[in-house]
């Protein structure tokens, strides 16, 4: 990351475009602390990326004044990726919805965080498939009644965080979309951290969820401080998540230096591939070695 | 044109695939042209496979189902092949493996009695029957051993000196035993040039192209027959600093590369049909939010699974129709080792100005074949990158999607400054915004599909290949047996025009039908049942075939019966 | 024809859809005929939407975009639609709450100012102030308030007595306001008959086709303007022993229909093209296991993401070439609500019968349309589930995939003792065993073509309406538009000859071909930009257009514009 | 599932044709032991289904006498569960592999799990791509070099069974190709419980996998008892697949009766939906509450 020669505020990320999220929305706030974030983080627009997916929150990027795509239902991940591998330079930050990155995307999530790459994703966890009028995501409670699931749902709902610390996410947090000043930090050590983070935002849908409320979220969490993780390995972090809680623990829950993909790929030594001169390669040794 | 042609038969496992690659490159080694062509079943090891080389002095056109000379790796193998020994040939099997009583073996032809498995085990390898082999023939051909014993070096080197030496002794056990012990002789008189060549299948010369356009990023995920564009270039990857993943899947894979064809590098995915199926979404989001990417399907026989291990050419109009909605995009086939390289290149070329996913479609009788090749295949490459900028004068009134006469917009790539924009999937304004309003789709509707004019503008005109009244339009791999045919035709007075469509899609309608305005008829030769390229051709031309040759059961089409096909039509006609 | 058309406009949120559907609601109640029409953005809540109300006493052909009515929720909707009021119409908004100082009114319009929100806030609710603004439209067009009155007590009988009576009153509240305050009235003296009819939407149409047609499990992921087939029948699984499963994504859906279809009940998926995309390699799974399902498509305007609320017809060419490799299928495009339940209950009888994917397409505009409908649409369906067996003779000799001369063979399912068998979506024998011989593959292969020819001979031929010289071919949900042009132009002396394509592939040339023997011109309506269905009948027919006339921009074409159009070309003609 | 008239033999399981399999491969064990299983579980042919994906062990369905499918790679579970809809009587054994069912099929495996369908799913794991030559699998380790990943693979691998408990998968075990008894006794508990069962078989790949061969497992595999699951707790059978060993442990490692997905399905009380007659369904109460 180059240093940016001003010091830019949250302002530098905004776009003229407002919103067209519902009054209230809990992404508002994600939109907020991700800007704050980026600019107390010394992120320059033109270096960083925001991919998303398709959902309420997937649309997020077009209100981020960065380089940023809207890209396809569940693909946010694998398309960053390649982002990456073009440029690992870049600051990335993957935006996903929990029916985009846990339903239709939930092979990508899984495989990427396999895989340590130095990015960013971030979950607008609200329970819902907002953007399609309110039916029941994977993270909804067993027994949620929407439109797809009018007599309950019948699947056990998936745990986000529990799933990325298991495949190797070296950075796993749970946070609120209200709690700013928790949410901008944590979105700032999450692109601090080199390696794959995963940020699990409860998001209250105000339009389609009527459990998951701020009512009930300011009732039933429980911040942990910021400055140092709440599980030291990834063992203790992975029961801590699957363990019920009175109040559900936000906060940092695991984090872990390991090489990252760019790492152990000697090709990215040499700086970003973008940047490679590609005008007259010369492929004389591929064929001489089948001559 | 006297040619050598050699056939190796036995089960998957048995080095058969081996025996042909040797041999053919042990020929270019010589400085004879050869080929390849081989065919294996869905498993890894048994069944009944068989590989053939083919060698000349001059380029050899197309694979035959006639030999000089058969190995017979198992009894399966003589039976299945031996009708397909020439009068004067020989088969070559270990007489002490094989009981051959109940074959009835052809007349003219010779029987060469060779124990592979004993003087492989003598050589010090029991897995070398199959180099045991290749000395046999190597005598029975009245060649020496020169060439072979550097190409056995040149595979076995790294597995260490002992390993060469092995084989190399198994190579002369087959080879003096069949001096010493059998008299007949192939005498094909082949003298080789000096001019150095080298072996590659079709699949080494797409990596070649890519690697040559200088591809960064291969995101792919295994499928016969595409996988070894992706072998191939994983094994490259150090050497030209691409990047390889074997990703999750084809969506993933897919997904992987157009992300980085947005963020400005050269990236593609290679796949088979049921991959380029699961990458239909993708091709959309390509042509909606203008990345270049390229996408290279070898084409096996379908539906589904189908006949995962042979060739086929049914995947043409999946390729121009998957995705929703109307989008553009270019759909490319090759017919030959130099297109491979050339077109593979080219398909970068296109992607990147104009902004649109490129489907090149190769099949696995051209993937799988390795072919003798010129050193300067790879030459008058130029790399075009299309509008791109690095540099943003007006950051404030950027538009990434600018409204352009030729449809194109200039394109900033993450990391260039005052460029920031969103690339999206919905439609959107030319700054990359969401809109819904009736003028503003309009706008966007219409710039994308000036695309698909000016690419269709700047397309070079079908090929054709002699001159004729009668038109055979081809399209892929169909273009070597084709030409073949061509010849085979001309020697007995039918002289055709061959019209070979490398772009298919989009269409270029004017070019086409001046390449087809004089003719007495209108033949189409297709690998597919339904005959997709028929219909393309009707659709934009209409004009429907006189005559349909279609075959679509997974093997190859020969020069020989391309030929006695179109004269059996031909004469119909007179 | 004397018509009511009323439109709501506002933000999304504000209850536009309810305000139009009660209103249809109501007046179905009343006897007479009605449809809805709406228009959303990408946003739940905000942005503008407005839905349109058109009710006569013959079935309403289709929308119009000019009103008697604009009841406008907001400041916007007035500007908006204004100027779509007729002469001696009416715009009610909330003069309480909109400054309109800056508006310039259209002449000959009555502005009825009701204080919507206070009044809705004194009956109680303050969310209803569309429900008074229904009250208000039902006074200004001198209607009664009963059937209003009962439409509410069904909506909202569940939430409590307390409910339907705040907005009864809230109803009362908009009706008084203008019988007290406002002089001006607009008299369409409509007489409702007596017969009772329903109100449903065309996605409840199709839902209650694969209900009526015996469905027993509907596996789906959600996608607009798709999803409601599936939230519908949810509703209904209860009701009519239906399993429906939100899968984790369109590949899973289809992959579960399939599987259920080969276990041997009548099974589908619902999506829109985006998801469809994804289906695309199950379809060719489907074509080369033989086994039935059905994939209902609403198509919206791409390409990708595209415009995911509005209406389109762009995944014909997707729709039959999805999926590697050539293998039958049957793609069948409805036209209206009737079209939805009988077309659909076809649609499983044509899986079954030929043992085939068939990819059903609606549109936005059909899928989201609400219209009064006989008690007899449902009637005369029968249900033909093919060549299924529940007993198995010769077990030994039990081909799954015997070869027939229809090319359909005779199926049993799990369950069925002496009928175990594998399906596989390799090639295979008539035993369902792996098979790579070419006899053996030229056998299937040949086979399930022949599905494709005795499904061509059994489709009905294409529909035509009306007499004329001049031929208007249209698919999908233009049909109701295309009607209502028809009329227009029959006033102003055109005849023209309609002909709608329900089944599109395979396609019935000699059908077709005889349909359009007689003609002076040839005209092809299309939602899409690049003429896919033109294509198609090029393809097939070898006959182009003589005028095209596409519109691509996501909005439903209305039958004034189709008149208008058509009318053009004709006149140039001449 | 109906008791059957006669007591069947693994014979009566067999098909004419013989397996493809590359001499020597693991999954002839599979299949021997899958067809003996199925004899003295007392399943009939017609009753039960066996569905794989695509890959050398999917081929699997072609050699066992019972109704079967070879579907598309990744795509078994899903398939499957369709046919369970259709007909929940039957005896249904999904056999994925580990580069079909947790490469490819990844999200659908995970999603499977938290149904709770009372289905058997299990995994041929070889650690490569059989069928297409040997690329490297999910479970490959980190460092595998095979001709898709030259220079060693970047990626973790894959915990099946980890993952499946994190899932919901009410019975979970693990088990090698080559020990005929336990493989065959894990198969007929797997299958004879009510639930979601996945069974991990290790299964040496005789031709790609040079190291994780017969050699190395035999040397390397610990048998527990199959009396009782080696856990008592669901969180118990995380830690414990996540914990290094010193040798990899075989068994049972978690079973629970919990509802089934059939059991929360009123429409499936009356029977297997496939028998229900459909010629004449009434459909006015459909359109009445719409009148
Ligand atoms: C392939 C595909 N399937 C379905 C859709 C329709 N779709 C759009 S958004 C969405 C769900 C959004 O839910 P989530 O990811 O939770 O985001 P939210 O709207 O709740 O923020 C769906 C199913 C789509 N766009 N593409
Ligand atoms: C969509 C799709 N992609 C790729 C393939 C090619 N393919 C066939 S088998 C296979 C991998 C098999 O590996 P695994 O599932 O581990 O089974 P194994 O052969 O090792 O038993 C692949 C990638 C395919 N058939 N379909
Ligand atoms: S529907 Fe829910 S998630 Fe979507 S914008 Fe509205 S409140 Fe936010
Ligand atoms: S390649 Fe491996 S998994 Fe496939 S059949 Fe051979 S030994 Fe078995
Ligand atoms: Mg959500
Ligand atoms: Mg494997």
């Amino acid at each position: 990351m180059t240093t940016p020669e001003t010091t830019l505020t949250a302002k530098d990320f905004s776009t003229p475009n407002a919103p067209s999220w519902c009054p209230g929305c809990g992404d508002f706030g994600i939109l907020t602390s991700l800007k704050k974030a980026l600019a107390e983080g010394g992120y320059e627009p033109h270096n960083t990326v925001v991919v998303s997916g398709i959902g309420c929150g997937s649309l997020l990027p077009y209100w981020v004044k960065t380089y940023g795509a809207c890209t396809l239902h569940g693909r946010a991940i694998p398309f960053a990726t390649g982002v990456k591998v073009a440029n690992h330079d870049l600051n990335i930050v993957v935006n996903i919805g929990d029916g985009d990155g846990l339903g239709i995307g939930m092979g990508h999530f899984v495989h990427f965080f396999r895989r340590n790459f130095d990015m960013t994703v971030i979950c607008d966890n609200n329970g819902v498939y907002g953007l399609t009028k309110g039916q029941t995501s994977p993270t909804a409670k067993k027994g949620t009644k929407t439109s797809s699931t009018p007599f309950g749902s019948i699947e056990d709902y998936v745990n986000g965080p529990a799933l990325a610390l298991q495949m190797g996410a070296t950075f796993v947090a749970r946070t609120y979309s209200a709690d700013s000043p928790g949410l901008t930090e944590i979105l700032k050590q999450a692109m601090a951290h080199r390696g794959a983070a995963f940020v699990d935002i409860l998001q209250p849908c105000v339009t389609f969820n009527k459990q998951e409320t701020y009512e009930f979220y300011n009732a039933n969490i429980a911040k942990n401080p910021l400055e140092t993780p709440i599980c030291e390995t990834r063992l203790d972090a992975i029961n801590f998540c699957l363990t019920p809680h009175e109040q559900i623990p936000l906060g940092i829950i695991y984090k872990e230096d390991a090489p990252t993909y760019e790492d152990s790929v000697p090709q990215f030594a040499k700086g970003a591939l973008r940047h490679q001169d590609i005008t007259n390669i010369d492929a004389s040794a591929f064929m001489h070695s089948r001559s | 044109m006297d040619q050598i042609n050699i056939v190796v038969g036995g089960p998957a496992g048995a080095g058969i695939e081996s025996v042909a690659h040797s041999l053919a490159l042990a020929f270019t080694r010589e400085g004879l042209h050869a080929i390849t062509s081989s065919e294996y079943e869905n498993v890894i090891r048994g069944g009944h496979s068989f590989a053939s080389v083919h060698a000349a002095e001059k380029p050899v056109q197309s694979h035959q189902l006639h030999y000089d000379l058969l190995i017979a790796m198992d009894k399966n193998s003589i039976l299945l092949h031996k009708d397909e020994v020439d009068v004067g040939g020989a088969i070559i099997y270990d007489n002490e493996k094989i009981k051959v009583d109940d074959i009835e073996f052809p007349e003219g032809v010779v029987i060469a009695q060779v124990p592979l498995a004993r003087l492989a085990k003598e050589a010090g390898l029991a897995l070398a029957a199959n180099v045991v082999a290749v000395g046999a023939a190597l005598a029975i051909l009245d060649w020496k051993q020169d060439a072979m014993q550097s190409v056995l070096e040149t595979i076995f080197q790294r597995k260490g000196e002992e390993v060469v030496e092995i084989n190399h002794k198994a190579l002369a056990a087959g080879f003096t035993h069949v001096k010493e012990n059998i008299t007949h002789r192939i005498d094909k008189k082949l003298q080789g040039d000096e001019t150095k060549r080298f072996l590659m299948s079709g699949n080494e010369a797409i990596t070649l192209g890519c690697i040559r356009a200088g591809i960064k990023f291969l995101a792919a995920y295994p499928m016969t027959p595409g996988s070894t564009i992706m072998t191939t270039l994983a094994k490259e990857a150090r050497n030209y600093d691409v990047v390889v993943i074997h990703a999750e899947d084809e969506i993933a894979a897919v997904n992987m590369a157009i992300g980085a064809g947005y963020a400005g590098i050269r990236a593609a995915t290679s796949t088979s049909g049921g991959g380029m199926a699961l990458m239909s979404e993708a091709m959309s989001l390509a042509g909606q939010m203008e990345v270049p990417v390229v996408i290279f399907n070898a084409q096996r026989p379908g539906p589904s699974t189908g006949l995962p291990t042979r060739t086929g050419q049914a995947d043409l109009r999946m390729a121009m129709h998957s995705g929703q909605g109307d989008f553009p995009r270019l759909v490319v086939a090759v017919g030959d080792h130099e297109e491979c390289v050339h077109l593979t290149a080219e398909a970068f070329n296109y992607a990147e100005k104009y902004q649109i996913p490129v489907i090149l479609l190769t099949e696995k009788y051209l993937a799988d074949q390795h072919r003798s090749c010129e050193f300067d295949i790879a030459d008058n490459i130029a790399i075009n990158r299309g509008k791109r900028i690095d540099h943003v004068n007006d950051p404030e009134n950027f538009k990434r999607f600018a409204d352009s006469p030729d449809g194109v917009s200039v394109r900033s790539v993450p990391g260039v400054k005052g460029g920031e924009h969103t690339a999206t999937s919905y439609e959107h304004t030319e700054y990359g915004k969401a809109e819904e309003e009736v003028p503003g789709v309009a706008l966007m509707m219409e710039k994308r599909w000036r695309k698909v004019e000016s690419l269709t503008e700047a397309l070079p005109p079908p090929k054709t290949y002699g001159e004729g009244d009668d038109i055979v339009v081809i399209w892929g791999a169909t273009k070597n047996p084709a030409l073949g045919a061509q010849q085979i035709l001309h020697d007995k007075g039918f002289d055709i025009k061959i019209l070979q469509l490398q772009y298919i899609h989009p269409f270029k309608t004017e070019a086409v039908l001046e390449k087809i305005a004089q003719r007495r008829s209108l033949i189409f030769i297709e690998g597919n049942q339904s005959g997709q390229l028929e219909g393309i051709f009707a659709e934009n031309t209409g004009i429907r075939p006189d005559h349909s040759i279609r075959d679509y059961y997974g093997r190859p089409m020969t020069a020989e019966w391309i030929a006695e096909e179109i004269e059996k039509y031909l004469t119909s006609l007179t």
